[in-house]
């Protein structure tokens, strides 16, 4: 180590550091000659645990990988549970996820907006958004019955029909939303301020993002049109009809606008499901709990979720219990490769910013 | 897909392609040709390495190790495996082909206790001061573990109650 | 202000001054830390309480710990703890830090907090709500009124015991004993 | 809104003051909600703390069975009365555990366990976060209503009384409420002949049915015999045809024959049926029997070493041919006595062709033989060989004897009336008996309705296509008839005519001595007020049924008079006129033991076959203690 370098451990417990999660920097002032992600503060096993649990327990268990946004989460294991099994979903429950799973990327994208917006400054949105995601909550919560792990995407479809006047309270909801757009826009994303304290910042160019892993906004925020929701339709994403944003800056700036175009997508989505809805069951029953073994078999699901792919790698031995489960979340290599990349030569200041900005969520590295 | 199987079943005399359902594609390839195969795959268009998985396999003393790449265009996602042996498990590091393998090479160096010749960087990911057997290995018993750890650290009560007598 | 409180401030004003202003350490422990946000922010509004968050332990005297705690973090939860100045209070929220909750049998989670540091009150739900975050709060303001948040009192106390237990979980510590031990009266 | 060129400057479109637009916010209501002085309530299905009701709840245990963190314990309560199907466990939960995902919901069988929208519990000590679930019901301490309720003093002893949230759905739980249909012939074909009525369940349909199981064991407690279900129901799950009649044959010697008639105990407490369809046990029993064509080769039973005592076993039903297996897999060698020319008393006779067909019964008794049980048919103890010399020769004796006499309604010219034993057993046995174009059968039993299906046969094989009919009468009126409601259904589908709530008093004859007719009168009460049989009548009330045959299926009893009268007198009877035995099933005559219908009330093969298993362990300690 020369003499002016430093070794500097950011986190757990910093006021810049969202989530429980560590980083060590190698400083030279304030420039970061390099940095060392450290994580396992949340390390639970959970590919573990679900080993010991049968193909329901794990029901539970899985969505609590990711606590902002869990949607994704018990989409895939319920997509691995049911290519495995050989399960058909009723097309109503298609569409009930849909809906569900947009609503959970526009839930996780005003998370996103309440920790971005607050670390560089903007406090008013920050408040915004935190309270009109309350209002989300209280949606999910009529209709899956809590607030934060819904438990709901089941095996076999969803785990209850939709409660009477839901589709009105949603509709109601994204009007409201979509009416607020503009002042977050005009106090935030068309900010000048934030303009100046974005731009440029955290800047990663498509070669580099592909090679190293990226997917989600990284991808779209360097022009590459890449979603899983059009490259390989899941759900009843086929049938809606919803562009995929892109911006070519590569930086922190574009990222953080590709989300707020995708809130607008949300939006439209979510009122395209409500308008399709089919009728009939929601749920196709699965064996007796006790008793369900599923054939042997391998297989890779993935669904986009708000920061990228999200897939899981499911193995089944024949028995009552997953052999072994392997989640591909995106926040692994947003995290752990690409934040290591971008914050060579960042300022110790951009640290939050950059981190925020590749939506790096804690648990979901961990598992 | 059945033309990507051909083709590579003509360069890799030793490799196995097999469908999985829509877009999924299984390939088997013996220690020696995974990392040609993946190097062949990355040239013909999977630039991105999604994930590396490990799964063990006991009862036939193997581990197997998956590499999951994808293309950027098309909805193809490939699979390719190995069975390597268990014991003192070693494995060439795929860093060369893909610049993103190490974290997955050390998350299951970490995990599994696999070795990885090559990559520089192994250092334990998510666990401090593990001394067990890696915890993923099948043969490590987690609730055993659990009660050896943690219940056998007394409670508040407990201590009173020996302070006391 | 509550009128009634007048002459209680006027009493025991430093009762009152650590009742109402619980100032939270920034610390983002697990995942019960989701509906902290929404606790701060303007629907729910935990000023009205007196709880902000604040950046480091140093001022802080109210520490939320948001469910499970692995090792790792625990190592951090207790120096955490060590820095904050007294009078301080924990919370444990959720199921986890009572008696494991969903990682029961998880390798890498400690199952019951209270082994390893003082908890002043727990308050039931996978994650608990704000509501009860509220409700939460306004107990531990009956505790302190009653002087049943003893928690840092027995920590000190007992020191022997919870340091004990850390280093029986973490093999060595990595930093002296924040009081002295009394030789003799725990080895483990 | 997209602008997909390339991130510069005017991206930042908005002029230096856009952001003061905000300041119209100032002038619109805060929307921060007043809490706690201002509630706000859950969603009505929101997942809070657990609520049981105690009486619906069976203490099955599913619940603790499928909670991924094993938060739910079964814990007894002592001042529940436990009873066949309904234990004295309730679920304990401790929320330093549990994960509200509700699995428990949605896996409880009665719907009994529901969560409620309460969530607010804060102490400062761990243990009180463990909780027995209850409901307004059983604790209304806890409950209070919504007017005195109030959130600053919630807690788990403190909740809002009618507060569910998170409820059971039977098209959203866990288990399958529906039987796998079980294929039958159709009424129009079978009553032409005696084929088999119910096919049985094939290998997929029965692993099908196998499936719903939830191996809460409360049958087992149920079963008088208390077989392994819920094993051998995994076991034909699990496509193990052998080794679920491994299980079965520990407690059951007579799968084949109670996989078609058994009564069926277990069925009635079955945690599925108490919502749904009770899983086919019975059903699953007989696929097993079916499945394995021979349960020696199946089964590979050890036999012990020989002890050389012998035991005599009078009457080879249910009874009798289960003791003698369970006997004869101690080591003892057992002769079965019986009049009849072959194995299966009561069953041999009663149970018509189209419900138990002569091989099923041959199969059981075989695989008994087999192992080397000693068997004398067409031996009536008291004519062919006498009671006492049994008593000098055996170390134990064991009666078996069942109720094979039939009672006769003593009513005028009854003499002409066939028995309803007689009936069934010439129409089993021997080639049949004739019968005429229009029969009455006296009963409203389970016997009756076989003497009537049967008769029916009979009729339709001995004048096809002419028209003939059945009636039956019966004391009892729809809501109190003793047959099984399949029984009873079945019987209409078939073309019987059912005249309930009317007591016969005369068999009338014509000049020639032929009958003519049953004369009945109506019924007023069939029971006292004490719940004894005391029939009372409207004397004004008469019908005459036309018939030319009577048949009087009321009942039967036991046929004590192989019994030396000496003897007879020690023999000790409970008020209930049934043999008084000890609980090792011994007689009041010391080395003679009793079980089945003379001993029990319940008059079923699996009883039988639980008070044998009981007699078996008896005389086993009894002769090993002769040593």
């Amino acid at each position: 180590m020369a003499e002016r370098e430093l070794e500097l451990i950011f986190g757990p417990q910093h006021l810049g550091m969202v989530g429980n999660l560590s980083i060590s920097l190698n400083v030279e002032g304030d420039t970061i000659l390099s940095a060392r992600v450290n994580p396992g503060y949340l390390h639970r096993g959970f590919e573990k645990l679900m080993e010991y649990r049968n193909w329901i327990q794990n029901f539970p268990l899985v969505c609590r990988i990711n606590m902002i946004e869990s949607e994704p989460v018990e989409m895939v294991y319920a997509m691995a549970v049911e290519s495995l099994a050989g399960i058909e979903v009723p097309e109503r429950a298609h569409y009930i996820r849909t809906m569900i799973q947009e609503m959970s990327r526009l839930s996780c994208h005003l998370t996103a907006a309440w920790a971005y917006t607050s670390i560089l400054g903007f406090d008013t949105p920050a408040q915004w958004a935190m309270g009109d995601r309350d209002y989300l909550l209280d949606l999910f919560e009529e209709l899956t019955g809590a607030r934060v792990y819904h438990i709901y995407n089941m095996p076999g479809g969803v785990r209850r029909d939709l409660p009477e006047g839901f589709e009105d309270k949603l509709l109601a909801f994204l009007d409201a939303v979509a009416g607020r757009l503009p002042d977050y826009n005009s106090t935030f994303f068309e900010n000048r301020l934030f303009f100046e304290r974005a731009s440029g910042i955290g800047k990663i160019s498509a070669q580099d993002a592909v090679a190293l892993g990226g997917t989600g906004q990284v991808l779209r925020g360097c022009g590459i049109k890449h979603d899983i929701r059009k490259l390989e339709p899941y759900a009843a994403y086929g049938d809606m009809d919803f562009e995929i944003p892109t911006r070519e800056g590569g930086d922190a700036f574009s990222r953080v606008l590709v989300i707020r175009d995708e809130m607008v997508q949300s939006v439209s989505i979510l009122k395209q499901c409500i308008e399709k809805m089919p009728s009939g069951k929601v749920y196709e029953k699965t064996p007796n709990p006790f008793k369900w073994k599923i054939p042997k078999g391998e297989t890779y699901v993935r669904v986009e979720s708000a920061r990228g792919e999200f897939g899981l790698y499911l193995v089944s031995n024949g028995g009552n219990r997953p052999y072994r489960a392997h989640f591909k979340t995106p926040s692994f290599v947003h995290g752990l490769v690409i934040l290591e990349k971008l914050l060579q030569g960042a300022n110790i200041a951009d640290v939050g910013n950059i981190m925020l900005s590749l939506y790096v969520i804690a648990p979901e590295i961990d598992r | 897909m059945d033309k990507l199987v051909g083709l590579l079943k003509g360069i890799f005399k030793d490799t196995d392609g097999e469908s999985l359902g829509k877009n999924r594609l299984r390939v088997t390839a013996p220690r020696g040709s995974v990392l040609a195969v993946l190097d062949y795959l990355k040239a013909s268009g999977f630039y991105q390495l999604k994930s590396i998985s490990c799964v063990d396999w006991m009862d036939e003393n193997e581990f197997e190790l998956v590499y999951h790449v994808a293309s950027m265009e098309s909805p193809l996602h490939l699979m390719v495996k190995t069975r390597i042996a268990r014991d003192n498990a070693t494995f060439p590091t795929a860093i060369p082909i893909f610049k993103n393998a190490g974290i997955f090479e050390r998350e299951i160096h970490e995990l599994f206790g696999v070795e990885f010749e090559g990559n520089p960087d192994l250092a334990p990911l998510f666990l401090e001061n593990w001394k067990e057997i890696p915890p993923f290995r099948k043969d490590f018993n987690m609730r055993e573990y659990v009660k050896e750890t943690y219940d056998s650290i007394p409670s508040f009560e407990e201590y009173q109650w020996q302070k006391e007598n | 202000m509550d009128r009634n409180n007048l002459i209680k401030w006027l009493k025991e004003p430093k009762k009152m001054g650590n009742k109402y202003s619980l100032w939270a350490v920034y610390f983002s422990t697990a995942c019960g830390v989701i509906e902290v946000p929404p606790v701060l922010t303007s629907r729910w509004d935990a000023e009205r309480f007196g709880i902000i968050p604040v950046a480091t332990p140093r001022q802080a005297n109210l520490f939320l710990i948001t469910g499970y705690v692995t090792t790792k973090t625990l190592k951090a939860i207790i120096r955490t703890y060590e820095q904050m100045a007294e009078p301080k209070y924990t919370i444990g929220f959720g199921s986890c830090p009572i008696n494991g909750g969903m990682y029961w049998d998880s390798y890498n989670t400690i199952k019951h907090l209270d082994k390893y540091i003082p908890v002043d009150g727990w308050i039931a739900g996978c994650m608990p709500r704000p509501e009860a975050i509220f409700i939460g709060v306004t107990k531990l303001w009956g505790m302190i009124d009653k002087g049943l948040a003893t928690g840092y009192i027995r920590y000190r106390e007992n020191y022997d015991y919870y340091r004990g237990n850390q280093e029986k979980l973490f093999g060595s510590m990595e930093w002296p004993p924040l009081y002295t031990l009394k030789e003799g009266t725990n080895d483990g | 809104m997209t602008n997909n060129k390339t991130t510069t400057l005017k991206e930042a479109k908005g002029s230096i003051l856009t952001p003061f637009k905000a300041i119209k916010y100032l002038f619109q209501k805060p929307h921060t909600l007043r809490y706690p002085f201002e509630a706000k309530e859950p969603s009505l299905r929101y997942r809070g703390f657990h609520l049981n009701d105690w009486e619906k709840c069976t203490g099955c245990g599913n619940c603790a069975d499928i909670c991924p963190n094993q938060a739910i314990t079964m814990v007894k309560i002592e001042e529940i009365e436990a009873k066949p199907g309904r234990r004295n466990e309730r679920p304990e939960i401790d929320y330093g555990r549990c994960c509200f995902c509700g699995l428990c919901v949605d896996i409880c069988p009665p719907g009994s366990l529901r969560l409620s929208r309460d969530y607010i519990h804060i102490d400062h000590a761990t243990n009180s976060f463990k909780y027995i679930a209850r409901d307004e019901k059983t604790e209304a301490q806890s409950f209070v209503p919504a007017d005195t309720y109030s959130v600053l003093n919630a807690s788990l002893a403190h909740r809002k009384a009618d507060y569910e949230g998170f409820v059971s759905d039977l098209n959203h739980c866990l288990f399958e409420t529906e039987r796998v249909h079980m294929p039958e012939v159709e009424a129009g074909e079978r009553k032409l002949s005696f084929m088999e009525q119910v096919i049985g369940y094939n290998r997929e349909e029965a692993r099908k049915e196998a499936e719903r199981c939830l191996e809460c064991k409360l049958c087992e407690e149920a079963c008088p015999a208390h077989m392994k279900i819920s094993d051998y129901i995994d076991a034909i799950y699990e496509d193990k045809p052998d080794e679920s009649m491994r299980k079965i044959l520990e407690d059951n010697p007579l799968p084949s024959i109670c996989g078609r008639i058994c009564t069926r105990h277990c069925e009635k407490v079955c945690s599925v049926g108490i919502r749904g369809e009770a899983l086919a046990i019975r059903w699953l029993k007989r696929y097993a029997a079916d499945a394995v064509r021979d349960y020696k080769k199946a089964v590979e039973q050890a036999m012990p070493e020989p002890t050389g005592k012998k035991v005599a076993v009078i009457g080879a039903g249910p009874a009798g041919l289960s003791l003698a297996y369970f006997l004869r897999l101690r080591g003892h060698n057992i002769t079965v006595y019986d009049a009849l020319p072959a194995g299966g008393g009561t069953m041999l006779i009663g149970p018509p062709l189209y419900r138990l067909p002569r091989e099923a019964i041959e199969r059981d008794v075989s695989y008994i033989e087999s192992l080397g049980v000693e068997f004398r048919f067409n031996t009536k103890v008291g004519e062919d060989v006498m009671f006492e010399d049994l008593l000098n020769e055996y170390d134990a004796v064991f009666i078996g004897i069942g109720t094979s006499k039939s009672r006769s309604t003593g009513i005028k010219n009854s003499d002409k009336c066939v028995l309803a034993l007689d009936f069934l057993r010439q129409n089993k046995l021997g080639k049949g008996t004739k019968v005429s174009r229009r029969i009455i059968v006296i009963g409203g039993g389970n016997v009756a309705m076989d003497v009537a299906r049967v008769a029916l046969r009979q009729q339709n094989i001995q004048y096809p296509g002419e028209e003939t009919e059945i009636k039956t009468v019966s004391l009892e009126d729809w809501d109190i008839m003793p047959a099984s409601d399949d029984e009873i259904q079945e019987a209409k589908e078939e073309g019987v005519q059912f005249n309930p709530a009317w007591g016969p008093e005369e068999v009338v004859l014509d000049d020639e001595g032929n009958i003519k007719g049953l004369l009945c009168k109506k019924v007023k009460s069939v029971f006292d007020e004490n719940g004894r049989f005391a029939p009372t009548f409207y004397e004004d009330q008469k019908m005459l049924l036309e018939g030319d045959m009577v048949i009087e299926a009321i009942g039967q009893a036991p046929d004590f008079s192989f019994i030396p009268e000496g003897l007879f007198k020690e023999l000790k009877f409970t008020p209930r006129r049934k043999v008084d035995v000890d609980e090792n099933g011994m007689t009041s005559i010391p080395k003679v033991f009793a079980g089945g219908d003379i001993v029990n009330t319940n008059l079923d093969a699996i009883t039988a076959i639980a008070d044998a298993k009981r007699a078996a362990q008896g005389i086993d300690n009894f002769l090993r203690k002769e040593d």
